[in-house]
């Protein structure tokens, strides 16, 4: 451990990083089971994989469990106040853009509270990664329904069941206008892997919601799309250029009507099926959001649930043209020295020196 | 002795003597939305500056954006005083009225000085306009104004004449009147035009045709004053002695934009400024936003939260975070202030106080958030807070709230006002020697670090870039370890980290200034202050002193922690008077502290003190030196 | 004008009510030329047609030039605070829902500030109407951008130009689950009446988004598409059942690729165009928000922007569902006296009587 | 006389008779979050109170949900006073501390009394679980354990053998092992098998093998006590003489959540409360979710500001709006608050105070809220502020909250906190009789109606429900008009508001109950308190008085404003201490109005006061009566 002395960690940066390098030296306190300890791993290991520099990232957190996330990863980190922690995050990249800002969110923090900052930050593009966790819940306040629970759910606050609609975590942010959507699931390992490099490799905001279970509160509220038995049929991954199938034989397919209504069809060459050949590629590159948001909106038990990269499209981000507008007005200014900002506009001598 | 009263020896008396000398002039413009005030006025300021006088002004917007015109709500208008003396306020009550219409008559007359000028455009005098100011009869006619020196002057129909060979349309012919007003107050102050002439064909670059025009009507309005035997007379206010140097007349939003700037860059740190416009503090953000090349990143975020939170985020970067706002975004920053309290990051928050509560009267002024700045938040929750006193002090108020936001690792609320955000007083160009700078050292060495160890004078901790190897760490808003800053739920801890943080506050006491008096330090007397009340209360005290009362003036720059000489000054008086915006802020927190009776002189009207009201009270409290 | 005392207004219900009924005795005080004026006439208008109960109606509104709006209407209103007014509407709603509540907001108050609460008014599908005066700029504050003004937006605040990519209010609306959401202008006066109507008759939030031209600080925003030479071919009025078609000649239409990807066509019997009959029909009632999302999405210079009523589908209400439940629980009840309340679970009886 | 100290005359001391007669007894259940502890300790609550004993119950949660089982982050607690006397506190010192893992001896052992009882479950002595509580050498062997009397159980393994035949599987069998200690605790304290029994069978109703389980476990836990001679003696504690009548075992939370629903019911108004979930005032959310059968509606909002701006809207529809949040929650709804009291509507906002600043110790209690909640608004925003004192007085300071609001049409901020919240008493059921109704009257007549118009008692406008005919008006919250409420930006008319404003407040003076005084009413020291800190000042002070100390102390309700009498007190007596969980903020508002040098008596450590802790203040600053 040497000099370590920051809340405990190491500093530095060995040859070849691995997932321990990753990790704080506090203990890890969500409850035994809990999907985020598997969150927590992958993205350990990602980074590990990705030899990122620690000392030049930086996770920012709201309140709730998940959003402990920061103290466990031997980073610069930052556990925030509940649901701001996107504000937080672009302000530090805005200043700083030369950092590598994460940030971490639940479903009550970033959507209910948070919703705002979210969207926001989402409609500017700002050069983040934002993983939200979604459990459908709030654990860390005991178990209350949260604006993704489905309609009807029993909670403490809502004992005969809740009478909101749930929101769309994909539809929101594809609403805002994000660069970059995606879903992954917890217990997903490959999946979330490739899912947050993804995401990494991402210039602008990149949106994770990650499906994660609580093991108290809301146990196996996903289970019936990731469940292994079920996953074939009700998953779709999507891959940026293969066609829109699911079905554990790829034998079902996904494409939309003139009226821009989605359906599924059956693939295959026979009879009232319709070839691979017409399936719609998956193309994560479609200027206009709607074709993602299409695809964020099915929803079991009508549609498979698709996971992976929905919408991936370059676009300037905004630390980087704030940075640019800095560079511009630095280069066009006549002095930058302090006493010339003193003396900008009209001045004029006086007092008994003045004639 | 004589008094100082701005309106008891210069009022402009007709005399034979072409031009008469006076020492103190109050002008007031005022008129629709749409007919200029507020650039005559500043016009005005401008010539009064290069002409050496010392002055003060005070712009009076409506609330609406355009209200419709003629009525009383749209009136607009602007305030000066300019003196050959020292000036310390806009004036109690203008000793010249120019009312370009009858609802800013009738909105403006009560406040003109009996016996006072009044100039006004009759052609603005319509039935339809007379009814709109809810005039039942003719001003003009019924005989109200009897007491004053009333000047009739058609200048919609003059200005008209004057340029109806221009080609303009006869709006914007109609537009160009208030340059009539502006020539003919040249005339009266005996200001020379030159300069007028250029301002005006700089101002109007790009519309040549209306440079043109506006000078002609400008000129018009001047020798209408010289020519039309309206006027017997005019004055001249000579330069005031004031200290030698360059000049820039400044606002205080100007000003504390100015300073946040300068405060960073003594520091040697970048200036991140998060912000959400709302008047009367919008103009902060705009300045700021034109610094890009002065080392100044702006962000207007979604909303205050987000602002102050951002701000956080920028300290965090090593940036020094700043935020600005008015009473109710500053309620919406309560919560992130508090955890850049508690991750003891250093950052400024502006508070440009506004008519409370609520959204009250957001385009007056008030000083009624300082409990407020002081306790809105939860938990224990110590922050420094300091206030500005004139619009130019704004400049080395926010300088000092980046000096000890930085020493002392905290947010500190800089607070001033509508009043000091929008009026504007010369300000004498410091030279770059005469500041201080104070560099920030930002903690490098892995070797022993510890997240919350304090230094020990300041007590403040160490300041970590991200991105400085070896020193990743993680704070938060949960209680933290006294040393490690690792969460901790220990009792004992908590405790201690709650008197930390308050000694940590209370150390800026090590580090303050001089306290602000005015006259001996004691006696029967002492009119205590805060803020942009300071122009008025020092007028006032050495008016009264000079009538021979026993009264002093303190005007507090430190609101929390106090000065440390403040608690023995006050024992030194037999009455302590607080003159303040509200009802008695300052007041409760004096009393809680020092268990003095001070006595509250309070005003809640979104009006800044007249010296008179002041004076009035130190009549009522001091007795006579023997 | 009677007993007239209510901040000056006239009570009652007379038989058959005027535009003059529904005003206020405020003087209006909107800049000369602003927009308001006419979205106040006409919902004035609208209101008196369709003989709506003022005493029965609540207007809401946050902080804005478009917020003073309320103090106009001659009903009950409430000027709140800057951006929540869809969370006052939403408490008076459920608490109240035999009101008739409006909500005025403008692009700062409800996209700014206030996005969060619009967007979980929307997916809970309050009965509300939420009208958003979209002039592109802060109005009230002088000039700076607001959430929906171009990039590049030169105002007070950003003197190059901002930097934020604009929120599409209505793809806002239908990310976040929106029951009804329509777009109108201020000038078209018919559309504008057509549009509230329909608003009105809605169960559920309705969300309008109106063009509204703010003469001193945007003046001209929308002129690329309200032109009178240019509207024909830059707007596409929606009408449920009829084709989606614009031009002056109705010549061109859009329709979707099986992709997902909208697209004009040239609409006719002629060679490569489209026939009228297979142009897709506009349908407001598609459960799939994503049809309205496309339509949504279509913005000049690219593609017509659609203006009328988006999507209009059935769902019930939560003040309904909260009321329903209330309802069942007093049903169920085996007591509702305040005593029996007190005595709920374990009780015993002590002191000296107690044996 | 005879010290009444909890901890000196009934520790349970071996003796020959196997049943000893004590009159107070402290005990703390302490273990692993998982191991129920919160289950046992109230079920030995509900027999304890069953047998007429007086009692008070706090309980001691982590903050993690689910903490690392076996580590001190997930340590549960739940401590019990219960007495043939009246009962105060839960108790300074346990008497009997029952230690189910090592973590749980570690960070609980400290606060047992020297020479208390220890009841360990040794088989959760392993050595895992050893390092994990940070321990380096096992206690049950390094002597560490000398000064107490410790019974050193496996009650791991009694309870696996108890249920070696159930069928369960061990997981589940593990789970059962807080019931032995239960049933030992039952034998030690002499109480009645059958309610238990009985207690899990309802409990357990819709797992039946599981309640077998449990009451064979229990059982077993229980004859072991009996027979297995490791204790040699059990207790007794009789029934308390305590005013006849129905009693009900109740939470500081459910209390104010049934004291709110009662409030609206006596105004006959509908309730309706907007919330967002937060530690530790989530249970108001939850209970009253349960209480739509009674009139209450609630709505989960979306965040704080949310919650409160519903709130707000309910009440314009003519529901009693109501909002409850802890400290960070609160500072969100300030500027919603502002707007409320412009408005003039009645509203109840619950601040269940918690550590701060900022997210501090969410699951710990604190009074550090107190000025936020006076002052935590922009501009002149006076708002009545009242205190619960105990958990069943939750209720009728609920009930009085409602009462002021809208009889002055005013939010009014309801204060409790952590150790309230989920703290436990006794509580004597009221009488329907017993507690007056206030019938609202809303107004309904169009005649001469003004909309700011006031009552002149209380200064309260008229409450008038949107759909009443002829009625329609607007509010907002820029200054209105002291009679029409249209909007006005008069400066006298503006001052005169906040005058209004604030007197009306002032008006709550005059319909206040009586000022709480326990003592004689003047002497050497006054001990003051609000809120939770009332059963500990009130057990110190009596038993300082009986030691001979000129002590007397009083419980503020009311703090904004202060009770009418106060003033006259506090000058009564030599010296005034206040006692509370801050670091001296009711210090400062008493100072600042009476000019009284009262002194703080802080803490600052997220738990209560301990009686002694008052004592020894008391000892220090009163002389005794001659
Ligand atoms: C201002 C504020 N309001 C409320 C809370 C209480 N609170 C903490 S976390 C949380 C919700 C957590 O839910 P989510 O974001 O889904 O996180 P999870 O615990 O499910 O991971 C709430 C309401 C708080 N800490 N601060
Ligand atoms: C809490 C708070 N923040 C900021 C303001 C200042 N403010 C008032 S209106 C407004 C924006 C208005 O823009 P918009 O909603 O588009 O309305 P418009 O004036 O354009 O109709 C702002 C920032 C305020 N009144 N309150
Ligand atoms: S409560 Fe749920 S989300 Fe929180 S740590 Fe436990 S299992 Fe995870
Ligand atoms: S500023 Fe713009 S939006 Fe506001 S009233 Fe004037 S024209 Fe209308
Ligand atoms: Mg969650
Ligand atoms: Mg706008």
């Amino acid at each position: 451990m040497g000099t370590t002395t920051t809340n405990g960690n190491k500093g530095g940066l060995p040859v070849k990083l691995t997932r321990k390098d990753y990790q704080s030296d506090q203990d890890v306190r969500w409850c035994p089971g809990c999907g985020d300890y598997a969150i927590l791993a992958q993205v350990q290991k990602v980074f590990a994989e990705l030899n990122i520099n620690r000392d030049e990232t930086v996770f920012v957190s709201g309140i709730g469990c998940s959003s402990r996330f920061p103290y466990y990863m031997n980073t610069y980190g930052m556990h925030s106040i509940h649901g701001r922690a996107p504000a937080f995050a672009t302000g530090l990249k805005v200043s700083r853009p030369d950092l590598n800002v994460w940030v971490i969110t639940g479903d009550g923090d970033g959507l209910s509270i948070g919703g705002n900052h979210l969207i926001h930050c989402l409609r500017r593009n700002v050069d983040l990664k934002i993983i939200l966790f979604n459990n459908r819940i709030y654990g860390l306040t005991k178990g209350q329904y949260s604006p993704t629970s489905e309609l009807g759910k029993r909670s403490p606050s809502t004992p005969l069941g809740s009478t909101d609609n749930p929101f769309n975590p994909l539809s929101i942010a594809l609403g805002a206008g994000a660069s970059f959507v995606a879903r992954s699931i917890d217990t997903d390992v490959k999946h979330l892997q490739a899912t947050l490099k993804r995401a990494a490799a991402h210039k602008g905001t990149a949106f994770i919601e990650v499906y994660q279970n609580c093991n108290v509160f809301n146990d196996l509220t996903f289970i019936n799309v990731t469940g292994k038995d079920v996953k074939a049929d009700r998953q779709m991954p999507l891959t940026h250029g293969q066609p829109l199938v699911f079905g554990k034989d790829k034998d079902k397919g996904i494409r939309m009507t003139p009226n821009g209504i989605p359906e599924i069809v059956s693939v295959g060459d026979g009879d009232g099926q319709v070839p691979l050949s017409e399936v719609p590629l998956h193309d994560e590159t479609v200027a206009d959001p709607g074709y993602a948001f299409m695809l964020g909106q099915l929803q079991h038990p009508n549609f498979p649930v698709p996971i992976g990269v929905l919408r991936a499209v370059e676009a300037p981000t905004y630390d980087e043209m704030v940075a640019d507008q800095i560079q511009l007005a630095k280069s066009q200014a006549k002095a930058t020295d302090i006493e010339s900002l003193w003396h900008m506009g009209d001045t004029w001598d006086a007092g008994s020196t003045a004639e | 002795m004589q008094s100082q009263q701005e309106s008891a020896s210069h009022t402009p008396i007709p005399a034979a003597n072409p031009i008469e000398e006076v020492d103190t002039v109050v002008i007031r413009f005022c008129g629709d939305s749409g007919d200029g005030m507020q650039l005559t006025g500043s016009e005005f300021t401008k010539v009064s500056a290069l002409a050496g006088n010392d002055l003060s002004t005070l712009p009076d917007f409506p609330a609406e954006i355009r209200a419709p015109a003629g009525t009383i709500a749209g009136v607009s208008g602007f305030q000066l005083q300019f003196s050959s003396r020292v000036v310390f306020t806009p004036g109690d009550q203008p000793d010249v009225l120019v009312a370009m219409n009858p609802a800013a008559l009738k909105s403006n007359l009560e406040d003109l000085k009996k016996g006072g000028s009044l100039i006004l455009n009759t052609g603005a005098f319509t039935k339809g306009n007379i009814t709109k100011a809810t005039y039942e009869t003719n001003p003009l006619e019924d005989g109200s104004l009897d007491g004053y020196k009333t000047y009739k002057i058609d200048i919609t129909k003059l200005t008209k004449e004057c340029l109806k060979d221009s080609g303009l349309n006869s709006k914007s012919i109609d537009r160009c009147k208030n340059f009539f007003a502006l020539g003919l107050t040249f005339w009266m102050y005996n200001r020379p035009i030159e300069p007028e002439v250029e301002s005006i064909n700089k101002k109007f670059a790009k519309k040549p045709e209306l440079a043109k025009a506006n000078i002609q009507v400008f000129k018009a309005g001047y020798h209408y004053g010289e020519t039309a035997e309206v006027f017997t007379e005019s004055f001249e206010v000579r330069a005031a002695d004031i200290p030698p140097g360059r000049y820039r007349n400044i606002m205080g939003n100007s000003a504390t934009a100015i300073g946040l700037v300068t405060g960073a860059q003594l520091a040697g740190v970048e200036l991140f400024f998060a912000g959400y416009p709302i008047t009367p503090a919008s103009s902060i953000l705009h300045e700021l936003s034109r610094y890009k090349a002065f080392g100044a990143t702006t962000f207007q975020a979604e909303d205050e939260i987000a602002a102050a939170c951002a701000a956080v985020g920028g300290s965090f970067g090593g940036a020094i975070g700043m935020t600005a706002s008015s009473g109710p975004g500053i309620a919406l920053k309560g919560e992130a202030l508090g955890l850049a309290l508690s991750l003891e990051l250093p950052m400024v928050i502006v508070n440009v106080q506004r008519g409370g509560p609520s959204t009250g009267l957001p385009t007056k002024t008030e000083q009624s958030d300082l409990l407020q700045c002081l306790y809105g938040r939860n938990g224990e929750s110590p922050m420094p807070v300091i206030a500005a006193m004139t619009p130019s002090d704004c400049f080395y108020t926010a300088i000092e709230a980046v000096r000890i936001a930085i020493k002392y690792m905290t947010p500190v609320m800089l607070m001033t006002d509508g009043y000091l955000a929008n009026g504007s007083e010369p300000w004498k160009l410091p030279k770059k020697e005469d500041i201080k700078p104070f560099p920030t050292t930002f903690r490098t060495d892995p070797e022993g670090y510890q997240v919350y160890a304090r230094d020990e004078e300041t007590l403040a901790r160490a300041w970590v870039k991200p991105g400085t190897p070896g020193l990743a760490h993680r704070v938060g808003g949960l209680e933290k370890d006294a040393l490690t800053g690792n969460v901790s739920y220990d009792p004992h801890n908590h405790e201690a980290m709650c008197h930390t943080r308050a000694a940590k506050v209370m150390a800026v006491q090590n580090s303050m200034g001089e306290l602000l008096m005015n006259g001996p330090d004691q006696g029967d007397l002492l009119m205590v202050g805060w803020g942009s009340t300071y122009g008025a209360i020092t007028k006032a005290t050495n008016l009264m002193q000079d009538e021979g009362y026993s009264v002093s003036s303190c005007h507090l720059r430190w609101i929390h922690p106090f000065h440390p000489k403040l608690g023995a000054l006050l024992k030194r008086f037999k009455k302590v008077v607080v003159a303040e915006m509200n009802l008695g802020q300052l007041v409760k927190v004096l009393r809680a502290e020092y268990l003095i009776d001070c006595e509250p002189l309070c005003k809640v009207q979104g009006k800044p003190f007249k010296v008179i009201e002041i004076c009035n009270k130190i009549a009522e409290r001091a007795g006579k030196v023997s």
